[in-house]
C-alpha cells in the first residue's frame, strides 16, 4: 500500500515536471530569435531528472534508516522494567507482536496493556512518519522544479545536459562488468590468503599428493594439499575433450563454411548449435549412464580396463560439448577470411582442400587458435561433467582410463563435504577458485593477443 | 584435350608443364575428395551425437512419463473422519482469532488415519484384507495427504464416495514396469510377496493404469512420497532466476556495450574493460559460485537458496555474453546509417537510440535467449550458494527458498532410490531440454531472419 | 573526329548551363576555405586547402581516388569529427562564422549543411519516416499537417513524390537504388538546409538513375548552394558551374567548369582530363 | 515480518532423513511451513550456521560428524552462542558387494591388507603384495580386489578408519614405529586398487556395475534401497541389520546429529516444534518412518533425555581434542 | 582548342603501340566465346557475348559499373563456378577446346588461364611462399633450386624483383599497393599460363603504381594472351589493342582499340566514349 502511494506520488511527480519543463520551454520559446537550442521533449526530460535526485534521495534515506528508527521508536515504547526482564529474543518476539497490533491484524491471545499502548502508538507513529517523509519528498521535488523551470531558457542546452545524464547512467552500466571482477578477486583472495595461513604456498603449487585429511583422525595433520594432481586431471581431460572436439569441430566447420550448400549449412548448423545449449548437467548425466559403461564395455571387448568414470569418459563428453564452440567460431573466422584470398588460390589452379589447406587455414589459424584457447578455458572451467563423470580421484595417473579430479569438481566436494569449514580443508576450495581465474585470465589474455594480431592482418 | 591440340599449342615448354601437372591430377583430385569426406564424416559424427544423446535421454525418460495409478473410489466414511465443521471466516472472529479456529480444524484433519479410507477402498475392489503398512508399500505416501486436501477445500464430501486417482508407490510402480528384476528372491526385493501379487492382480483387473504422469508438472519435490515428487517448484525457480536475469542482464548489458562501443574513448582504460569483459565470459561459473556466496550471501545477506541470489549470480555469468553479442551488432551495423543520422544533424545519442539499436534489436534479442538459456542450464554455481536443497514447496517470491532445474536433476541423479530416479531424472531432463531446445528454436528463428533480411 | 565534335557539344552545354546563372564571380561565398589541413593519426590527407564556395551554385571537386576529396567535403560540415583520429586545422567559414568555433553546435552546423552519400542510406524506416525524422528532431514541425507539408514538398523537390505517393508508409529500403538515393537527397532537403554537400552521389547508380539524379542537382540548385564530389569528369563537367582539381592531397587548380576542362592552366589537371593519370 | 520457514543445511547423509520429517512436518502441522532442507554437506551447513544470528542465516544444521572446537569457535565469533546438538539415530556403514559375486565374511584386518600401500610381512613393512580376496585369507571368496571407499571430503571415511582401518592396522600388528609413523602407516592406502569417491553412494554403485568385482562402502538405508543389485558382507562376524547396529553389535556405525541455533527459537516459528515432532516416536522411533528410510534409531529414553535437554536449553560443548 | 589536341595525342599513341604488333586480325584466335549467357540464379546478367581474344596481345572490356565485363571475365577461367547460383550457357573455347567440356579439369584450366583480380590479394605470407605456392601445388619445381629459379623469373617478369629481393622472407601483405598488385601478377605468372585475366587491376591503386602496372602490362603482352577489364576509358585506349565495349550485359561493338575510341559504330558506344553515359 505504502509503496503504491509513494510511486504514484513519484509518478505523478515526474510526469508534472516533465509538463512543466515542456510547456515552459515553448513558451520561452516564442519570439523571432528564440528559438530553442533543445527539443521542448528535452526540457521536460531534464526538468524530471532535476525532481527525480533529490525525491529519490529522500526516499533512500527512508528506506536505509527508517527501519532502524521505526524500531527504536518501538523499544522506546515499551516500559523499560519489562523490557529489561525480556530476553533479546523475547524482546524481538514482543516487537513483532507490536508491530501485528499496529497493522490492526490483531495478535493471538490477550496482548498486555503495554502491547496495546505501544500498538496504538506506534500506528501513529508510522502514520506521521510516513505523511513527514511523503511531504519531505514532494516538498523537495516541488521546490527543484520551480529551480529547475527556472532555468528554462531558449539557450539552454537541455538536450546535452539529458545526453550528459544518459551518458552517466551507461559508464555505471559498464562498471557492473568490472565490479564483478574485482569482487571475485576480492572475495577470493581473502579467504585464499586465510588458507595459506595453513598451507604454505609452497606446498600447494608444488605439491604432488592431494589428501586432506579431517583434522581428529589420523595424526591431527591437516593432510597434504598439492594441487599438481588436480591440475594433471583438469589438463588431461580438457587436452581430452580438445582432442575430441578439435578436429570434428574444426572439420564441420570447415565443411560448412566452404563447402555445403546454404541450405545444408542452414540446417545442420543449429543442429550442431543444440549440442551447445545443453545444460552441462545433462551431459554428466549422459556421460555416467551412458557413454561410461559403454567405454568400460568396449574397454572388455578388447581386454582394456577402462573405468567406466574416468578422465576418458569425462574428456570425451566434454568433448562433445565444445564441438559447437569450436565450429561455431571457426565458422565465423573461416568466413571472415576475405573471399578474394580463396579466389586468389583458386585462380591459380588449386583444388578447394589445396586452397583451404594452404590459404585459408593458415590465414585464419591465429583465430582459430584463439578460439581454441577460449575453448580449453571452458573445458578447465567445466564442473558438473567432471563431477559425475570423471570418478574423482586425485591421484597423479597418466593412464587416460583412470579416474582423475579436477580443480573445479574439488572445488564443489571440498566445499559441500563433511570437511571442517574452519579448516583448511574447506578453505582450499578458495585457493583453488583464485587458481581456477587466474588460469583463464592468462588462456583468455593471450587468446585476445592472438585474436588482436589476426584482426591486424587483413586491415 | 589431344595430342594434336597439344601441338597446335605449339610451344615446348608448355607442353611439358601441361603434363607435368596433368600427371598429378588424379592425386590432387584423390586428397580433396579425402578432404571433403573428412568434413562429412566430421559433421555426420556430430549429427549422430545429437541424435544418440537425444535418443538416450528420451528412450530412458518416457518410462517415467508414465507411471502406475491406482483408481478407487474413496468414501470419506465418517466414522474414520472423525472432525467437526470448518469454522466460517467472518462471523464475530478477528482475523487472527479465525485464522486460529481454522488451524486447530486443520490439526484435526491432519490427525485422521488417512490410509484407512485406502485400505477400504482397495478392500472393496479387490476383496484383499489389507492394514495400512500394506497401503504405505502399496500407495505412494503422498496419497494420504491427496485426500486430505481434497476434504480439506471442500468439507462437505463427508460421507460420500468419490471416485479418486491415487499414484502407485515408486516400488510399486517399479514393480509393475520391470525395472526391477521380477525373478529376484523374496528378500532382494524391496515389496513383500503379498504385495506384489495385490499389484499384479489390481494391474489385470485395471484398476492400475499407466497414465501420463501430470504430476510431474504439477507437483514439487518430494521425499517421503517418491512417486509423486514433481518439478513444479524448481521449476518456478528457475523461471524466477530466468526474469531476474532478463530484467538485470540485458538493459545493464545492452548499456554497457553501448558505452564501450559507441561512446568510449580508445584508451587503456577500455581496452582494460574489454579484456575484463572477454575474460569474465570464460571465467568457469563454479567461480562465480563461490562469489555469489561470497556477497550476496556473505556480505549483503541476501537468503541462502533464494532464486534471487540466483538470478543474480547468473546475471553476472551472462552479463559478459550480452554485452560481447550486443557489441558485435552494433559493430555490424553499417557506417552509412550512422553517416546518414548525423548528417542530418541527429546528436550521437539520438543517432544511437534511434537508429543504431534498433537496428540491432534482434541479434540482441537472439544473443539474450541463448545467454539466458546458458544461464537457465547452468548448475555449478548453485551448488554454492545453497540452491541444491530440498524444497517442498512452490516458491512464491524470488525471495522464497527453491531450486532450479538442473539443480533437481543433480539430486534426483543421486536419489538412492535408482530403480525409481534414473528414468525420473530423465524424464526432468527431457522438460529441461524441451525449454532449451524452445528457447534455441526461438534464437535460431530470429537469427534465420534476420539473416535472409540482412 | 567525330569525338571531337562530342567534346566541343559537352562543352557548348556547359556554356548554356552558364547562361543561367550570371557569371560566377559576382555570387556571394557562402563556404570559404581557408589553408585546411587534415590529419589522419599521423598521415596528412590534405595540405593547406583554400577555396570559396559560390552560393546557389555547383561546385564539384574531381581527381583521381584517394586525393583527399571526400575528406575536404567531409571538413565542410564537420563529419570529420566523428572519425577516430581525424584532426583538421585551418579556417572553414560558413557564412562567415567559423565552423570549427567551440561554442558552435554541431547538430545546428548539419542542419544547416546537409549531407547526401555515395551509397544511398535511407532509414530503415518508411519513406515518410525517413524524410519527417530531421524536421522531427529539430522541432522544425508544430503539428501533424506541418511535418506532412514538409515531407510532400521535399519528396517533391526531390522528384520523387509522384512515385512514391502510394507508398510513403513503405519501408524506404524498398525502393530502387535511384529512388533510395533521391530519398536521401529528399531528407536532406526536409531539414531546409543551405548547404548540401553530396559525395559521389551517383557512383552506385545505373546511368538511368544517374541522369535522373543528375537532372534533379540542376534544378536543386536554383535554391541551394551545392558541392559535389565525383570521380567521373563528364559529370562535374554537364551538372557543375565550378571545379576544383585535387592530387595527392593539394587543390591544384580550381575555376570555372569551363574553363577547367577546356583551358586548365596546370600540367597535372590537364594530363588528369586527357586521361593520362587517373 | 520475519522468516516464517524453518532453514535447515548441511550433511548429505542425514538430507533425507531431514527432508522426510521436513515433509511430514508441513504435513502434521498446518501452521507451519514446510522446512527447507538444504545440502552441502556438513562443512557447509556448518558454514551458513556460523555466519551469525538472524533471518538470513540459517537455523538448524545437520551434521553426519560432531561439531569441532575451532567451528565452535568460529561460530561464537560471529555471535552464535547458543548451540544445541541433538543426536537423532545412528547410520550403519557397511560393505558390499555385486549380488552375484562371492559371500564376505570381513575383519577389520582383512579390509586393512586389502587398502594399506604397505603391510607387515616377517617384521618389515613392505609393499602390498595382495591382488586377491583369497590371498589375504582363504576364507575370503576368490575374487580381485578392488574397494570403492569415501573420499576424505566424506564424514563416513573418518569412521570407516576409526572403526575398521584402525583396528585392523592394530591386529596385523606391526613392526616397533612410533605413534605418527604408526598412524600414517595405518592410513597410507594403496592406489590401484582403491578408488576414493567423492560424490554419493550412487557413484559408488555405478563403480560397481562398471567393475563387478569392486567392494563398495555404502550407507545401510542406500543398501537397504537398492538390494537387488547389492550384497552385503558381514563385519566381525555380524550381519548389519538395524537390529544388530542398535544393539550395538555391528562395529561400523556413526551418530547423525543436527545443532539448533539457540537464539533463533521463539524467532523463528515452529523451530521447537520441529525438533520435538522429529525426535518422537512416529518419527524417529522404532518403527517410524525414519527407521523406513533407513536411520538407525536410538533408544526412547535416549531421545527423551535429548529434547529434555534441548528444551532446558543445554549448550553445546566440543569434544576437547 | 587544348582538349582536342589532348584526345589527338592519345589516338596517336594508341597507333604507335599497334605498330608494335601486327594487325590484329593476323593474330591466333586464342579464346572464343559463341553465344554466352549468364544468369545469377533467376536473373541474367550477360546476352549472347560472342567475341574473339587475340593471342599475345591486350583486349580490354569497358562498359558502365554493373554491365557484366567481370561476369564475362569469370566465364572464361571458370571462376563462376564458385559463385553459388551462377549458370553459364553458350560455348567457350581455349585454343579449340571448350572450356565446359565436363570431363575437362578446371584446376588445369586454371593453371592455364591465370588470374589478376581488382584488390590486390596476396596470401598472408612470405613473398616467397606467395610466388612458390602456384608451382608447388602443381608439382611444377623438382627441387629448392628450381623453386627459386621460377620465384626469381617470375618476380623478374613482374618488375618486383630489384624492390623486393631483400624482403623475400617478408610478408606479402607489408608491401605497398601496387607492389602487392605486382606480386599478385608475379604469382599468376608462376605457373605459367597462356592466357592472363585481369579485372580492374588498377582500381585501388593510385595514379603512380597505375602506370607502373600499365607498363607492365604492356610488356607482358609480348609472352602472354592478357584480357583486361577496366572502367577507365583512358586506361584502356592506353594498354589495349583490342577492345570490347558492353552496356547492360550485352556486348555492344568490339574492335581494335583505335577505331573503338575514334570510330565507333554504335549510337551507345559513342555515348558512352563521349561521357554522355555513365
Ligand atoms: N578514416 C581514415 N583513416 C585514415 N586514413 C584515411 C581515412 N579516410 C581516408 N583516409 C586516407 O585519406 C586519403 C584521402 O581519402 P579520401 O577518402 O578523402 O579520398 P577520395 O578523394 O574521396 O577518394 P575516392 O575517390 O576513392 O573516394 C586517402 O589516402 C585515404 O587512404
Ligand atoms: N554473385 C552475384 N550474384 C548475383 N548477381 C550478381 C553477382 N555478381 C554480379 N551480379 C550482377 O550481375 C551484373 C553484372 O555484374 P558484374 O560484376 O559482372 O559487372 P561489372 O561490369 O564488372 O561492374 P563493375 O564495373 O561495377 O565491376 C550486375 O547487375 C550485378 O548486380
Ligand atoms: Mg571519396
Ligand atoms: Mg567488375
Amino acid at each position: 500500500m505504502n509503496s503504491l502511494v509513494v510511486a504514484a506520488v513519484l509518478l505523478v511527480l515526474l510526469g508534472l515536471a516533465y509538463q512543466v519543463g515542456w510547456s515552459r520551454s515553448r513558451t520561452v520559446a516564442v519570439g523571432a530569435d528564440r528559438r530553442l537550442h533543445s527539443r521542448p521533449a528535452y526540457h521536460g526530460t531534464l526538468a524530471a531528472i532535476w525532481v527525480l535526485v533529490p525525491v529519490a534521495l529522500v526516499l533512500g534515506l527512508w528506506a536505509l534508516f527508517g527501519p532502524g528508527v521505526t524500531d527504536s521508536y518501538i523499544r522506546s515504547q515499551i516500559p523499560a522494567d519489562v523490557a529489561a526482564s525480556l530476553e533479546p529474543a523475547q524482546l524481538n518476539n514482543a516487537m513483532a507482536r507490536i508491530r501485528s497490533i499496529a497493522s490492526g491484524y490483531g495478535v493471538l491471545g490477550e496482548p498486555q496493556p503495554f502491547e496495546n499502548q505501544a500498538g496504538q502508538a506506534l500506528r501513529q507513529f508510522q502514520l506521521i512518519s510516513f505523511l513527514i517523509v511523503i511531504a519531505a519528498a514532494a516538498g523537495l521535488g516541488v521546490l527543484a522544479l520551480f529551480a529547475a523551470r527556472r532555468r528554462i531558457t531558449p539557450a539552454l542546452r537541455a538536450r546535452n545536459q539529458v545526453e550528459a545524464v544518459v551518458n552517466a547512467l551507461l559508464v555505471a552500466c559498464s562498471a557492473v562488468a568490472i565490479l564483478t571482477t574485482i569482487g571475485i578477486v576480492v572475495s577470493l583472495l581473502f579467504e585464499a590468503i586465510r588458507f595459506f595461513t595453513f598451507i604454505s604456498p609452497v606446498d600447494f603449487f608444488f605439491g604432488t599428493v592431494w589428501n586432506p585429511r579431517f583434522s581428529t583422525t589420523g595424526t591431527g595433520g591437516e593432510g597434504d594439499y598439492g594441487l599438481i594432481p588436480l591440475l594433471w586431471g583438469t589438463v588431461m581431460v580438457a587436452f581430452i575433450a580438445m582432442f575430441v572436439a578439435v578436429p570434428v569441430g574444426l572439420m564441420s566447420a570447415i565443411y560448412l563454411s566452404q563447402y555445403a550448400h546454404p541450405r545444408l549449412r542452414s540446417t545442420v548448423k543449429p543442429i550442431i548449435e543444440v549440442l551447445a545449449g545443453i545444460p552441462t548437467i545433462v551431459y554428466g548425466f549422459f556421460a555416467l549412464v551412458t557413454v561410461g559403461p559403454f567405454l568400460s564395455g568396449i574397454g572388455n571387448a578388447v581386454g582394456l580396463d577402462i573405468r567406466a568414470t574416468s578422465a576418458a569418459t569425462a574428456g570425451l563428453v566434454m568433448g562433445i560439448m565444445i564441438i559447437p564452440f569450436i565450429s561455431s567460431l571457426s565458422d565465423d573466422i573461416l568466413r571472415q577470411v576475405p573471399k578474394s584470398l580463396r579466389d586468389g588460390s583458386l585462380g591459380l589452379g588449386a583444388t578447394r582442400s589445396e586452397t583451404i589447406r594452404k590459404v585459408i587455414l593458415p590465414a585464419a589459424l591465429p583465430g582459430i587458435v584463439g578460439a581454441f584457447l577460449l575453448a580449453i578455458s571452458r573445458a578447465i572451467g567445466e564442473t558438473m561433467i567432471v563431477v559425475l563423470a570423471a570418478g574423482n580421484s586425485p591421484i597423479l595417473r597418466l593412464n587416460p582410463f583412470e579416474p582423475t579430479s579436477t580443480v573445479t569438481v574439488t572445488i564443489v566436494n571440498q566445499l559441500t563435504g563433511d570437511t571442517d569449514f574452519a579448516g583448511p580443508q574447506s578453505l582450499v576450495a578458495f585457493a583453488l577458485g583464485l587458481t581456477l581465474f587466474a588460469m583463464t585470465l592468462v588462456l583468455n589474455v593471450a587468446a585476445l593477443l592472438i585474436v588482436r594480431r589476426f584482426r591486424e592482418q587483413y586491415e | 584435350m589431344t595430342d594434336i591440340n597439344m601441338q597446335q599449342t605449339g610451344s615446348e615448354a608448355s607442353r611439358k608443364r601441361l603434363e607435368i601437372i596433368r600427371a598429378s591430377l588424379s592425386r590432387r583430385h584423390r586428397a580433396e575428395a579425402i578432404f571433403k569426406g573428412l568434413g562429412i564424416a566430421a559433421i555426420v559424427l556430430a549429427l549422430a551425437l545429437v541424435g544418440t544423446l537425444f535418443w538416450q535421454v528420451f528412450s530412458k525418460g518416457t518410462p517415467s512419463l508414465f507411471q502406475s495409478t491406482l483408481h478407487l473410489d474413496i468414501t470419506f466414511d465418517p466414522e474414520v473422519v472423525e472432525v467437526g465443521p470448518a469454522p466460517e471466516a467472518g462471523s464475530g472472529l478477528s482475523p487472527a482469532e479465525y485464522e486460529e479456529a481454522y488451524l486447530d480444524w486443520r490439526r484435526a484433519l491432519a490427525l485422521v488415519n488417512w490410509n484407512e479410507l485406502i485400505a477400504n477402498a482397495i478392500r472393496d475392489v479387490s476383496g484383499t484384507e489389507i492394514d495400512g503398512g500394506d497401503v504405505r508399500a502399496l500407495v505412494d505416501n503422498n496419497a494420504g495427504l491427496v485426500l486430505r486436501s481434497r476434504f480439506q477445500d471442500n468439507p462437505d464430501l463427508l460421507g460420500q464416495t468419490v471416485p479418486m486417482d491415487l499414484l502407485v508407490s515408486a516400488n510399486g510402480d517399479n514393480w509393475l514396469k520391470g525395472t526391477i528384476d521380477r525373478d529376484l528372491p523374496d528378500e532382494r526385493q524391496q515389496l513383500s510377496a503379498d504385495t506384489r501379487n495385490l499389484l499384479d492382480e489390481l494391474r489385470a483387473d485395471d484398476v492400475i493404469t499407466m497414465d501420463f504422469a501430470w504430476h510431474l508438472f504439477t507437483n514439487v519435490d518430494s521425499r517421503t512420497a517418491p512417486a509423486s515428487a514433481g518439478l513444479a517448484g524448481a521449476f518456478m525457480g528457475s523461471l524466477y532466476m530466468m526474469l531476474i536475469v532478463i530484467v538485470l542482464a540485458v538493459p545493464i548489458g545492452v548499456a554497457s556495450a553501448i558505452y564501450l562501443e559507441e561512446f568510449a574513448p580508445q584508451n587503456r582504460i577500455t581496452d582494460l574493460i574489454e579484456v575484463n569483459i572477454n575474460n569474465l565470459a570464460a571465467v568457469p561459473s563454479i567461480v562465480f559460485g563461490l562469489l555469489g556466496a561470497a556477497v550476496f550471501i556473505n556480505y549483503f545477506h541476501l537468503p541462502i537458496s533464494a532464486p534471487l541470489v540466483g538470478g543474480l549470480v547468473l546475471t553476472l555469468m551472462t552479463l559478459p555474453t550480452i554485452i560481447i553479442a550486443t557489441r558485435a551488432a552494433l559493430k555490424a551495423v553499417s557506417p552509412s546509417l550512422r553517416q546518414a543520422a548525423l548528417g542530418l544533424g541527429a546528436s550521437k545519442t539520438q543517432m544511437v537510440f534511434q537508429h543504431v539499436l534498433p537496428v540491432t534489436f534482434p541479434s540482441i534479442l537472439t544473443a539474450t535467449i541463448i545467454g539466458v538459456a546458458q544461464a537457465l542450464g547452468e548448475t555449478a554455481p548453485l551448488l554454492l550458494i545453497g540452491m541444491n536443497a530440498f524444497v517442498a514447496s512452490v516458491p512464491a517470491s524470488p525471495l522464497d527458498q527453491a531450486t532450479a532445474l538442473p539443480v533437481q536433476v543433480y539430486l534426483w541423479q543421486g536419489n538412492e532410490n535408482r530403480n525409481f530416479f534414473e528414468a525420473r531424472t530423465s524424464a526432468a531432463i527431457i522438460v529441461l531440454l524441451g525449454l532449451m531446445l524452445v528457447l534455441n528454436a526461438i534464437a535460431i528463428f530470429l537469427r534465420t531472419r534476420l539473416e535472409r533480411r540482412g | 573526329m567525330d569525338m571531337i565534335a562530342g567534346r566541343g557539344n559537352m562543352a557548348e552545354q556547359n556554356t548554356d548551363k552558364a547562361a543561367k546563372v550570371d557569371t560566377l564571380s559576382d555570387r556571394r561565398v557562402r563556404v570559404s576555405t581557408r589553408d585546411v589541413c587534415v590529419f589522419y593519426g599521423e598521415k596528412q590527407a590534405l595540405y593547406d586547402v583554400s577555396i570559396d564556395v559560390p552560393d546557389r551554385a555547383v561546385t564539384s571537386f574531381i581527381g583521381p581516388s584517394g586525393c583527399g576529396k571526400s575528406t575536404f567535403l567531409r571538413c565542410i560540415n564537420r563529419m570529420n569529427d566523428t572519425i577516430e583520429g581525424a584532426r583538421v586545422t585551418g579556417k572553414i567559414d560558413l557564412d562567415g562564422d567559423d565552423v570549427y568555433d567551440p561554442s558552435l553546435d554541431v547538430v545546428e552546423l548539419r542542419s544547416r549543411i546537409g549531407m547526401v552519400f555515395q551509397k544511398p542510406n535511407p532509414f530503415p524506416k518508411s519513406v515518410y519516416e525517413n524524410i519527417a525524422y530531421g524536421p522531427k528532431i529539430h522541432g522544425l514541425a508544430n503539428s501533424k499537417s506541418d511535418l506532412d507539408e514538409i515531407v510532400v514538398s521535399s519528396l517533391r523537390k526531390a522528384g520523387l513524390f509522384e512515385e512514391v505517393k502510394d507508398r510513403l508508409h513503405e519501408p524506404g529500403t524498398g525502393l530502387s537504388g535511384g529512388q533510395q538515393q533521391r530519398l536521401c537527397i529528399a531528407r536532406a532537403i526536409a531539414v531546409g538546409p543551405e548547404v548540401i554537400l553530396m559525395d559521389e552521389p551517383c557512383s552506385a547508380l545505373d546511368p538511368i538513375a544517374t541522369a535522373v539524379i543528375e537532372e534533379l542537382i540542376d534544378e536543386l540548385r536554383e535554391n541551394f548552394t551545392i558541392v559535389i564530389v565525383t570521380h567521373s569528369m563528364q559529370q562535374a563537367a554537364r551538372v557543375s558551374q565550378k571545379t576544383a582539381f585535387f592530387h595527392l592531397g593539394k587543390l591544384i587548380e580550381e575555376g570555372p567548369t569551363e574553363q577547367i576542362f577546356t583551358n586548365p592552366v596546370h600540367k597535372q589537371t590537364q594530363d588528369y582530363i586527357m586521361g593520362r593519370i587517373g | 515480518q520475519s522468516r516464517d520457514t524453518i532453514q535447515i543445511a548441511g550433511s548429505s547423509t542425514v538430507l533425507p532423513f531431514a527432508s522426510i520429517v521436513a515433509e511430514e512436518f508441513g504435513a502434521a502441522y498446518p501452521e507451519f511451513n514446510t522446512p527447507v532442507v538444504g545440502s552441502g554437506g556438513s562443512s557447509g551447513g556448518l558454514r551458513q550456521f556460523c555466519e551469525g544470528v538472524g533471518e538470513n542465516t540459517i537455523d538448524i544444521a545437520n551434521a553426519s560428524r560432531k561439531m569441532r572446537a575451532g567451528e565452535v569457535e568460529a561460530c561464537a565469533e560471529a555471535g552464535v552462542e547458543d548451540i544445541r546438538e541433538i543426536v537423532i539415530g545412528y547410520d550403519g556403514i557397511v560393505f558390499a558387494v555385486g549380488a552375484d559375486q562371492g559371500d564376505f565374511a570381513l575383519e577389520p584386518i582383512h579390509v586393512y591388507k586389502a587398502l594399506a600401500a604397505q603391510v607387515p610381512q616377517d617384521g618389515e613393512m613392505v609393499d602390498n603384495p595382495y591382488t586377491n580376496w583369497s590371498e589375504i585369507d582363504s576364507s575370503l571368496p576368490d575374487q580381485d580386489i578392488a574397494l570403492a571407499i569415501p573420499a576424505s571430503n566424506h564424514g563416513t571415511r573418518e569412521v570407516f578408519e576409526e572403526n575398521v582401518v584402525l583396528p585392523g592396522c592394530e591386529a596385523a600388528e606391526l613392526p616397533e614405529m612410533n605413534e605418527d609413523e604408526m598412524e600414517a602407516a595405518c592410513l597410507n592406502f594403496r592406489q590401484d586398487v582403491v578408488t576414493e569417491i567423492a560424490g554419493d553412494y550412487t557413484e559408488t554403485l555405478a563403480r560397481l556395475e562398471a567393475n563387478p568385482s569392486t567392494m563398495g562402502v555404502f550407507g545401510l538405508s542406500f543398501y537397504d534401497q537398492n538390494r537387488d543389485t547389492l550384497k552385503v558382507a558381514t563385519v566381525s562376524g555380524v550381519e548389519p541389520t538395524m537390529d544388530s547396529i542398535a544393539a550395538g553389535d555391528y562395529p561400523v556405525s556413526r551418530p547423525l546429529q543436527f545443532y539448533v541455533k539457540g537464539a533463533h527459537i521463539g524467532v523463528i516459528p515452529g523451530l521447537e516444534e520441529y525438533v520435538q515432532f522429529f525426535l518422537s516416536d512416529q518419527i524417529a522411533g522404532a518403527g517410524g518412518r525414519l527407521e523406513e528410510a533407513g536411520l538407525i534409531p536410538a533408544s526412547e529414553e535416549f531421545r527423551s533425555t535429548e529434547v529434555s535437554d534441548f528444551m532446558d536449553g543445554t549448550q553445546f560443548e566440543a569434544s576437547a581434542e
